[in-house]
């Protein structure tokens, strides 16, 4: 009728398939590239607490700190750039900026410092970037990427030097910051610590919430049918269905109800009682890594449950979904990952991500 | 992208209702609102009010949601006008961040846009546009760098007046191709305001593309402000590189002698 | 016990058909209470307003609606969302009373919106 | 000066009555589609019929419409047209429909299809003569305007006589 009003932003998923036993399988590279996570969510059927492994695994989850008003100069300074930011496991999110409005920040651990600019400040600091993908007609977006790894890029050098005035002198960019630290064991906080101390911090133990719930209606998932080809629900039903147990939408509608028409995608079986636990936070990857690894020895003792799924939630004012491929929000900017792990070690990984990101890795 | 703004919300003699309102704005995450002041000339004789200060509003403007910065508050005259005689920029333009005209007649519609010294032309949202848009003076405003604004409000309060909204934005669609349109409110109550996403979807309901739509609340009223410097500032020739704060008020006063030296030169 | 899976991937570009949009409604009146037919009716009134009985006839699922804190989600298809959500956009009363529905988000994914950090405040 | 791009909607108003024919303006028409519209489309729909949409051309003894919009909007204005169930015209009610024969980028493509559909018309109305008289009659107007249009060859002035000052008028628009 209007071509122009029935148009609607593009969305992306990929699904994978593969066997946690197997040595290609790249799972372990998936979670440990998707650095900046809000939320986990896990969701067990036939489960009503959860087990203690799974739950010591969570209380060992890093904490994270909230640092207000920290000068971005302050990273990248030579002595938390040698202690800190170079000896890896160092995530940085510059919070309560809003991707496609502020200047984003983020550190990643790999050693990268990624800026999400826009024009003013881009042409103020003079670092070369890239346009940004979110960007239209004129561009007003930019992402420079500084690799302190890179052997041009050594404290001292000119380069350096370069990056370090603009933050420092040119254009003092100063916002809150989300951060967080893979402790190896041995202590070696002291920069950290010593950063901190100058500023208005919080340490904050990552939120939990735990709900149990009864007789829920689930689709049957054969783990050698991830497109659903073979009868079961493909991949948008099967994650609509788990958003609908996630915010406890009603599945129990028929085809002519007014209000809501949604069922539960067919075949289905019932359990009678899920477990449905959320962590949200500033989570770093690891610790996601290590539940990842609890859940796939859930299935070591025998289950009623043929399969278990985990969520994760990236920030959605994150500049990178995975690596340091461009993330933004246009109308939504979700950028998740699912895991559903069953009983073989089988397990399927589904990940999507905004309008105009790039297609997960 | 810049962030969100809205730069018309009218104006009331009722504090509170005005307090409630840029709460509002900043609640739904509009980082600059402009408080607009409307003067309509039916005699000769006209009155500019002047622009209350913000500090006299808010002793502590509140706080953009999601965001650790306070919102940013401007003032805007808007001189609606059937006579060219009307428009007179005097020095008391000059206390207005923005000025606004809203041009009756086509032909004022093409001198507005080819040399009145504002920031943005209204277009008609609660009657029928009474003349065609015509390519040259659009394409001249775009050239200026002077922006067409259409407001939302008129559309949610009747459904006439959403008609003539739709019909105005579209008519003018084809000409402008979506160059140089901000959207705003024109909001008189709480409940008329609404937040920045939806209208850049609704900017599709006006002919707008996707992209355009969003820089409607965000670049392109930057670029409005940006303009709305330059001519207090004595069409940009004179320009005072400011830090990033949020105390351009002093220094907007600050400048005014410089600004009053080009007055003259306006007409 | 099936054999262990091979590697298998597959990109879905635009295969979801629907768009999931959570909402709330503000009403001048804060202690009034609507219910969920009534929300419904309220934005199926919208579509007719704007976009007529063909627009009325777009269909969308009320997923959601809590009536104490009048927040909704809805699910609509890819094609009708620009139509629901500037019709949304524009209801400007319900029942003679001023109100507004101030969208929050919108996913082409019904998991997204439960975790939206832009939500939550983390302190 | 780039013009804007139109469409054209052929359409054949079908009445039971055909004296009820004579009932038609463009005013009358252009209400019955303006209200269609917005029944059908809303306040959207009622704006973009704000927009370059005009009825062109009515012939009140054929009962060919045609109607102009913009090119983006035809199908908005053209799903509408099956809605219209009645004309009401000087204070009579006349039940119709309105059928949609083509859609063209100029009035002059709408003509060619006229030519044709109406000469397809007549062939039709031949089998169903029953008197030897009427089927004179209908093989006569069906010579007469083949006949002219292979003379003027490509002027598209034929049709049956009334259409020809209408349609004329309409090209100079």
């Amino acid at each position: 009728m209007s071509p122009e009003l029935e148009r609607f932003p593009r969305n992306i998923l990929v699904c994978e398939r593969s066997n946690f036993l197997n040595e290609k399988s790249r799972h372990g590279i998936h979670v440990s590239k998707h650095y900046f996570n809000y939320k986990v969510s896990i969701f067990i059927p036939e489960c009503g607490i959860l087990p203690a492994g799974l739950s010591s695994v969570i209380k060992s989850f890093n904490s994270y700190f909230l640092v207000q008003k920290l000068p971005v100069y302050k990273l990248i300074e030579e002595v938390f750039l040698d202690e800190v930011v170079k000896k890896g496991g160092f995530y940085a999110l510059s919070h309560k900026t809003r991707i496609d409005e502020d200047n984003t920040i983020a550190f990643l651990p790999s050693g990268q410092m990624i800026l999400s600019l826009d024009k003013d400040t881009y042409e103020q600091l003079g670092l070369e970037g890239k346009p940004s993908l979110y960007n239209h007609r004129n561009a007003r977006r930019y992402v420079v990427t500084v690799d302190f790894t890179d052997k041009s890029m050594t404290v001292g050098g000119k380069r350096y030097q370069r990056v370090l005035l603009g933050l420092k002198e040119r254009v003092p960019l100063t916002c809150d910051f989300l951060l967080s630290r893979y402790s190896t064991g041995t202590d070696e906080d002291g920069a950290l610590q010593g950063l901190l101390s100058q500023y208005s911090f919080e340490v904050i133990r990552p939120a939990q919430y735990s709900q149990t719930l009864r007789i829920v209606p689930c689709p049957t998932l054969h783990p050698s049918d991830l497109q659903g080809k073979a009868g079961s629900c493909d991949p948008h039903q099967f994650l609509e269905w788990l958003g609908s147990v996630n915010m406890g939408i009603r599945c129990d509608n028929s085809a002519s109800d007014f209000l809501s028409t949604y069922v539960c995608p067919e075949p289905q079986d019932s359990m009678s009682q899920a477990l449905l636990y959320t962590i949200t936070g500033f989570l770093i990857p690891e610790d996601i890594q290590s539940l990842l690894q609890e859940l796939q020895r859930y299935f070591d003792e025998p289950k009623f449950s043929p399969w278990l799924s985990l969520t994760v939630h990236g920030f959605v004012d994150s500049p990178v979904s995975w690596g340091t491929m461009e993330h933004g929000f246009l109308s939504s900017g979700e950028n998740f990952y699912n895991f559903v792990c069953f009983k073989n070690q089988d397990y399927w990984l589904h990940m999507a991500t905004g309008a105009l990101d790039g297609c997960p890795p | 992208m810049s962030v969100f703004m809205d730069l018309n919300i009218s104006y009331t003699t009722d504090r509170k209702r005005l307090q409630a309102m840029i709460e509002t704005a900043a609640h739904l995450g509009y980082s600059t609102v402009a408080i607009n002041y409307t003067v309509e000339f039916q005699q000769k004789k006209q009155e500019i009010p002047r622009p209350k200060s913000v500090t006299e509003l808010f002793e502590k403007l509140p706080i953009v949601q999601g965001k650790s910065s306070p919102i940013k508050v401007v003032n805007r005259l808007t001189v609606v006008t059937a006579d060219a005689a009307h428009f007179r920029p005097t020095a008391e333009y000059k206390s207005f961040d923005l000025v606004a005209v809203y041009p009756k007649t086509e032909k004022l519609f093409h001198t507005a846009c080819m040399t009145f010294d504002v920031d943005i032309i209204c277009i008609a949202t609660t009657e029928k546009q009474p003349f065609h848009f015509k390519r040259s003076p659009v394409n001249g405003a775009i050239e200026r760098g002077v922006f067409f604004e259409i407001c939302y409000t008129p559309a949610i309060r009747d459904s006439t007046m959403r008609k003539y909204t739709i019909a105005n934005a579209l008519c003018l669609m084809e000409i402008c191709k979506g160059k140089n349109v901000i959207l705003s409110s024109a909001a008189e109550k709480v409940l008329e305001l609404r937040g920045p996403y939806d209208i850049a979807n609704l900017g599709l309901v006006f002919g707008l593309s996707e992209g355009d739509a969003k820089a409607a609340v965000s670049t392109n009223c930057r670029s409005v402000l940006l303009h709305g410097e330059t001519r207090t500032t004595a069409f940009g020739i004179i320009h005072t590189v400011k830090k990033v704060q949020p105390t351009t008020k002093q220094t907007d006063e600050a400048e005014a002698p410089a600004s009053k030296k080009t007055k003259t030169e306006n007409i | 016990m099936e054999e262990p899976a091979t590697f298998e991937r597959h990109v879905y570009k635009n295969a979801s058909v629907y768009h999931y949009m959570k909402m709330s409604l503000i009403l001048e009146d804060e202690s009034k209470r609507l219910i969920a037919a009534e929300f419904k009716q309220l934005i199926v009134s919208g579509l007719r307003d704007l976009y007529g009985e063909i627009g009325a006839a777009i269909p969308f699922d009320l997923l959601t609606f809590d009536e104490s804190t009048k927040t909704a989600i809805l699910r609509v298809y890819n094609s009708g969302l620009v139509k629901l959500w500037s019709a949304i956009t524009l209801i400007g009363s319900c029942q003679n009373e001023l109100c507004a529905v101030r969208v929050t988000q919108v996913s082409p994914f019904l998991l997204a919106l439960c975790g939206n950090s832009r939500e939550t405040e983390l302190d | 000066m780039v013009r804007f791009k139109s469409r054209y909607l052929l359409c054949e108003l079908c009445v039971s009555e055909r004296n009820s024919l004579q009932l038609l303006e463009e005013r009358v028409i252009y209400h019955a589609v303006r209200a269609a519209v917005n029944r059908a489309h809303g306040d959207y729909g009622s704006a973009v019929c704000n927009i370059g949409f005009s009825v062109k051309y009515v012939n009140a003894h054929t009962g060919v419409v045609l109607l102009r919009c913009r090119k983006g909007h035809y199908r908005l204005i053209w799903s509408a047209l099956p809605f219209i169930t009645g004309i009401e015209s000087r204070g009579q009610r006349v039940q119709c429909f309105l059928n949609c024969l083509h859609v063209g980028g100029t009035i002059r493509t709408c003509q060619k299809f006229l030519v044709r559909y109406s000469t397809r018309q007549l062939h039709r109305m031949l089998l169903h003569c029953t008197s030897e008289a009427e089927r004179r009659e209908v093989r006569k107007a069906v010579m007469s305007f083949s006949l002219k249009k292979r003379r003027e060859d490509g002027e598209e002035e034929e049709e049956e006589e009334e259409e020809d000052d209408g349609c004329g008028a309409g090209v100079d628009t």
